[in-house]
């Protein structure tokens, strides 16, 4: 039992990376793979948190009356990497919406050529 | 408690995630992942990281969210069903994520306060830095000082977005405001518009400069900044709100934030200390480090706030032609 | 304390409530309505748990949950103008 | 005094000069500010090559925090030569794009290539320079944002859908190597390189740290292309600018070789990499199957950069190949050849980018003639490309002479010829291309006539690619010893007991 | 003490309405009066809840910004589901009394 209370947590976020990676592979629709690169991006995040936790902890904010403090240093790595996140996301956005421009889909199966396929 | 609502918001995200795989309608698949975004932040506050989840939720539930939004204007809202290929995708996910689980097996426990990583650089995070930065916020310390170069290079990445984008959707035109955009029927949103956008700028100065004690900072502040200017171009239609700031001025704003940074850098390595060294910026070293970071944050907070809008800015304008076209 | 985690759950089964109609619902605006109500909540949620954790100076979360709620709401009825066409 | 802080500046400069190409925003300005910050950079990587050379390693510590707590700037003779030949490339690069960039790239957005083009710079130097494994994910994501937005400045609508491709493989790449250094840190509660490895020596061994090992490989594979998750590089060479393919051919995918070598032998070290998980012999195989695959893949185009493009991914299979040896003297060849490599590629894109700012086209058939109509650019394409056979007296030979002598040293006959059966495959998709430039009669059409030799801002960066193939063909002494004292040194660190043979 | 029992009571009448606005997402019949159930009880359950919260607090910093949270709420919030609810009848979405006398005319 407390091997499941140890882990649950570590296990739910392989289940979302991994919902996150099929959706990028998977989709037809280029605007959804964006979307599940960011939730693969996202639950990544997660397992970077959740390894900051410490049980009983509080904020890393100091303030009277407390003695235990969450690890501040993955949150200071996962705040770098949310930017770098939304940046991938928007530049992608902008070629989707410029390959919509040029081809007049976003559909991966309807590109002729072979050459433009994703 | 927090183990229970850490295992709900788990649970509900899961199902959030898998929603989204199957939805073909990717009007909702967008604001799903908007909902994945807020539940993330939830379970960051939730396990005390409460910058990221500020971050997370202005950035991942905001700003990608309506990005999103946008490109769906332009490229149509169905995914269409095709059978191609669902074995192979299945196959490389089910390997990587036995690969995963695999290497859970080893991890140390969830919230163990013996972790290797409490242990070793942490401590002095949390022990020293209150002392050697000066600063109840830690993340702030640490993100702006012990980690500035990380911070830069972060900085430099938000500016290589707008660089992006702009490349390759162009600067908006100024067009004329005549020309019928916004939601100019809805009354009452407008009165309303007027009332708190003021007050999200007023929040966002808060945050700006309130991030050394409590959550925030730069990032957040430049964010939300721009959200507020976002709110006044999709109300009030994005011709005016380029009259207000000119995209000219955003790109200008954008790139003087990375200089700001920089230049801080540079400036201290002119007074005699190491890149990004603030102890050398003011008489002692705390009062220096106070500088140090007053400054960086500040050139965070252009650049993000400038580039986030003129990202916006580029996608809501061919959003908004394709409209009148 | 106890009325305050009772509060919590409460909360917590509204959200999932929100969330199973955001997930099956009849038309768009129903999805979209569960979202907002799901959004609102979650600024709620936020200043709950700083109080349950005791640190309740957190608040500025929640601001920027309730802000970021209704720019989203904004967004979506004002991109759903130009994509209603297509719909069909 | 000053002296200390040059080993920051090579990252520093071109990030400050990118911004301010936006401000003052004339694309001439931007053309010499940036040719100027990168030939500054150039000359700074030699003079931190040859102290590096002397003295070992060069150790900085950003905002004054020493190692375990602040970012270290940690540059040793292997990235100082790797950062010497990203910056001279670079310079050569943004000279030649001046007359390139003309006919494919809009003129408005040429202010934005450049500056681009700077971010990119700064990226790669980044990554090259640093010695924390989260601070390298970070510049990795500047020189990918600032990749894409290269690949796409093109005019051909192709480059799109590749940087696509290219943006989402390489995004995941890069969650890949976040998960790895999460699963690092997670065991070590540490970020520094030097720390990691102490650490990781003591512990030993788990699970987590070979899944993150594992998923850092993978990351680091797909950005450098190695066969089978190479997919992104064909079409996004073939399709982007050819100042851009240049530039990429010869930088991006060599310092995601470097990031290899630091992650197998630096951080995990050799003995951990190749005996305990046994990462030799796949890596072996993808190498072999790359150079095999992707030489027949490069005779069947018909577009030359698409011809060049596979011969990339070959090419770098021969490095992995090196690495995958698991012996100094294989790494050190493995090395050899990203450098040299980085000189060919560099001088084959620019020719092929050079017929293309005369003909219009990179269809072979473009070639036709070209031996007498544009004699120096063929020159130099004939130069380069004996190179990338391995000819003697070019720099090719000497990394291939170097790799056979690796795989003999141990014994490794099948592997030794398979590099010389591949090399035989390389003559055949390069001559097909010279025999067309001098043996074919050129299509006589009004178009045709007045094809002319390219203009000297191409010609001049051109070759002194081409020369420098030949000049560290003849003199080694500098590559070799770059790419000696760091293997040496590399393996040293963690192979003191001399585990590998 | 006293506090704590009326902010007991607020937490626990505001988690009752939320539910109830949740509740009446599921149960009405067409989208205009599942907006209506939502957004009022959904108005009453966040200031019963932020009244609660604010009454277990020192009246400091903690409380001002808990009222400005609720403020906001109370601003955006109904601002937002009229304009949904505004944008679905402009997208000429009927009422269920509209489509069952639409229905009878057409068998008529």
């Amino acid at each position: 039992m407390n091997f499941i209370i140890d882990y649950y947590n570590y296990w739910v976020v392989v289940f979302l990376m991994m919902a996150g990676f099929y959706t990028v592979i998977a989709a037809n629709n280029l605007v959804k793979k964006i979307v599940g690169l960011n939730i693969f991006q996202t639950s990544v995040f997660i397992l970077y948190i959740s390894m900051g936790k410490v049980a009983g902890g509080s904020a890393p904010i100091v303030a009277d009356g407390i003695t235990v403090y969450s690890n501040p240093l993955p949150h200071v790595l996962i705040l770098t990497a949310i930017v770098v996140g939304v940046a991938t996301t928007a530049v992608g956005l902008a070629l989707v919406v410029r390959i919509k421009h040029a081809y007049g889909t976003v559909e991966e199966n309807e590109f002729k050529h072979k050459d433009d396929l994703i | 408690m927090t183990e229970l609502i850490d295992l709900v918001l788990l649970a509900m995200l899961a199902i959030t995630a898998v929603g989204v795989i199957f939805l073909k309608d990717l009007f909702a698949v967008v604001m799903l992942f908007g909902i994945y975004s807020f539940l993330s932040a939830l379970i960051f506050v939730n396990l005390d990281a409460v910058d990221v989840a500020f971050t997370e939720a202005a950035v991942g539930a905001g700003i990608s969210t309506v990005l999103m939004l946008s490109t769906l204007a332009l490229t149509g809202r169905q995914e269409k069903v095709s059978d191609h290929k669902t074995f192979m995708p299945l196959l490389i996910v089910v390997a990587t994520g036995a690969a995963l689980i695999y290497g859970t097996l080893d991890m140390p426990p969830f919230g163990n306060p013996d972790n290797p990583v409490h242990q070793h650089v942490a401590l002095r995070y949390i022990q020293d830095s209150p002392q050697e930065i000066g600063l109840p916020n830690m993340v702030t310390s640490v993100l702006a000082s012990y980690r500035g170069f990380d911070t830069l290079g972060e900085t430099a990445v938000v500016f290589a977005a707008a660089i992006g984008v702009l490349s390759l959707l162009g600067m908006p035109k100024r067009e004329r405001a005549a020309i019928e955009s916004g939601l100019e029927s809805h009354l009452v949103l407008q009165v309303v518009a007027k009332i708190i956008i003021p007050l999200i700028i007023l929040f966002a100065l808060y945050v700006q400069f309130h991030g050394d004690y409590g959550p925030g900072g730069g990032f957040q502040a430049g964010v939300i900044a721009a959200a507020a200017i976002i709110l006044y171009a999709l109300v009030f239609g994005l011709p005016v709100a380029t009259q207000v700031l000119q995209p000219d001025l955003l790109k200008t704003l954008a790139a003087l934030g990375v200089l700001i940074y920089a230049g801080t850098g540079v400036a201290s390595f002119f007074l005699g200390g190491n890149f990004l060294d603030y102890n050398v910026l003011a008489s002692n070293p705390v009062a220096g480090q106070h500088v140090g970071i007053i400054l960086i944050e500040l050139g965070v907070g252009i650049t993000v706030f400038a580039a986030m809008l003129s990202i916006f800015y580029a996608f809501a304008s061919k959003a908004e032609r394709k409209n009148i076209q | 304390m106890m009325v305050l985690a009772a509060t919590c759950v409460a909360v917590l089964s509204v959200m999932a409530l929100a969330l199973a109609r955001a997930l099956q619902a009849d038309t768009v605006y129903d999805r979209i309505l569960g979202i907002n109500m799901f959004g609102t909540k979650t600024a709620v949620l936020i200043a709950l748990m700083g109080f349950l954790n005791e640190r309740p100076d957190f608040l500025d979360i929640a601001i920027v949950y309730a802000l970021i709620n209704f720019i989203g709401m904004i967004a979506v009825l004002r991109f759903f103008e130009y994509t209603a066409t297509d719909d069909s | 005094m000053f002296g200390q802080h040059f080993l920051i500046l090579p990252v520093v400069l071109p990030l400050m000069a990118a911004p301010l190409c936006i401000i003052f925003g004339h694309r001439l300005f931007a053309w010499l500010l940036a040719t100027l910050v990168s030939g500054l950079s150039f000359v700074i990587s030699i003079n931190l090559l040859l102290a590096a050379l002397e003295q070992g390693v060069l150790s900085y510590a950003v905002g004054g925090w020493e190692a375990p707590w602040g970012i270290e700037v940690r540059l040793d003779a292997a990235s100082a030569m790797v950062l010497s030949v990203v910056t001279g490339i670079s310079t050569l690069v943004l000279i030649y794009a001046k007359a390139s960039i003309e006919t494919e790239i809009d003129t408005n957005q040429h202010t934005l290539f450049y500056t681009a083009h700077l971010l990119c710079l700064t990226g790669l130097s980044g990554i090259l320079s640093t010695g924390d494994a989260f601070n390298l994910f970070v510049f990795l994501e500047i020189s990918s944002l600032a990749t894409y937005t290269l690949v796409s400045l093109a005019s051909d609508k192709r480059c799109l859908t590749a940087a696509f491709r290219y943006l989402v493989m390489g995004t995941i790449g890069a969650t890949f190597i976040l998960i790895g250094v999460g699963m690092m840190y997670m065991q070590t509660g540490t970020l520094n390189m030097m720390d990691l490895a102490d650490r990781i020596a003591e512990i030993g061994g788990s699970r987590t740290l070979n899944t993150g090992l594992a998923f850092i490989l993978v990351g680091v594979s797909i950005k450098l292309a190695l066969f089978p998750l190479h997919m992104w590089l064909p079409p996004a060479y073939t399709h982007a600018p050819s100042a851009v393919s240049a530039f990429l051919a010869s930088t991006a995918t060599k310092v995601a070789v470097y990031v290899m070598v630091r992650f197998i032998f630096t951080i995990y070290g050799a003995e951990y990499v190749f005996h305990t998980m046994g990462m030799d012999l796949i890596l072996l195989l993808l190498a072999i199957v790359a150079i095999f695959k992707c030489s027949f893949m490069a005779m069947a185009q018909s577009n030359v950069k698409t011809v060049l493009a596979y011969s990339s991914v070959a090419q770098i299979g021969y490095m992995i190949l090196g690495i995958s040896l698991a012996s100094a003297a294989g790494l050190m060849a493995g090395l050899l050849h990203v450098f040299n490599h980085a000189l060919m590629k560099g001088a084959l894109f620019m020719a092929v980018g050079a017929v293309l700012y005369r003909t219009g086209s990179v269809d072979i058939k473009a070639f036709r003639g070209l031996g007498k109509k544009m004699p120096f650019t063929m020159a130099a394409f004939v130069i380069a490309g004996m190179s990338i056979v391995g000819v003697p007296l070019t720099a090719g030979f000497v990394s291939k002479w170097y790799l056979v002598t690796a795989a003999l040293e141990q014994q490794n006959w099948l592997v030794a010829f398979l590099i010389l059966l591949g090399s035989l495959l390389a003559v055949i998709y390069i001559f097909r291309i010279i025999e067309t430039a001098y043996l074919k009669k050129p299509i006589e059409s009004a178009a045709n006539k007045d094809i002319k030799e390219a203009p000297l801002l191409m010609l001049v960066p051109m070759w002194v690619l081409a020369l420098a193939n030949i000049y560290f063909g003849l003199d080694t002494s500098l590559s070799v010893a770059a790419a000696e004292s760091t293997s040496n040194w590399l393996v040293f660190s963690t192979l003191s007991e001399g585990g590998v043979q | 003490m006293i506090l704590e029992m009326i902010s007991n009571i607020f937490l626990i009448l505001g988690a009752f309405f939320a539910l109830t606005g949740a509740v009446g997402l599921f149960k009405f019949p067409d989208f205009f009066t599942r907006i209506h159930a939502a957004s009022v009880t959904d108005s009453i359950a966040t200031i019963l809840l932020f009244s609660g919260l604010i009454l277990r607090t020192e009246f400091d910093l903690v409380a001002v910004k808990l009222v400005f949270v609720l403020v906001f709420l109370l601003l955006t919030s109904p601002t937002a589901s009229h304009a949904l609810a505004k944008s679905a009848r402009h997208g000429l979405l009927a009422t269920s009394a509209e489509t069952l006398s639409k229905t009878n005319k057409d068998n008529n």
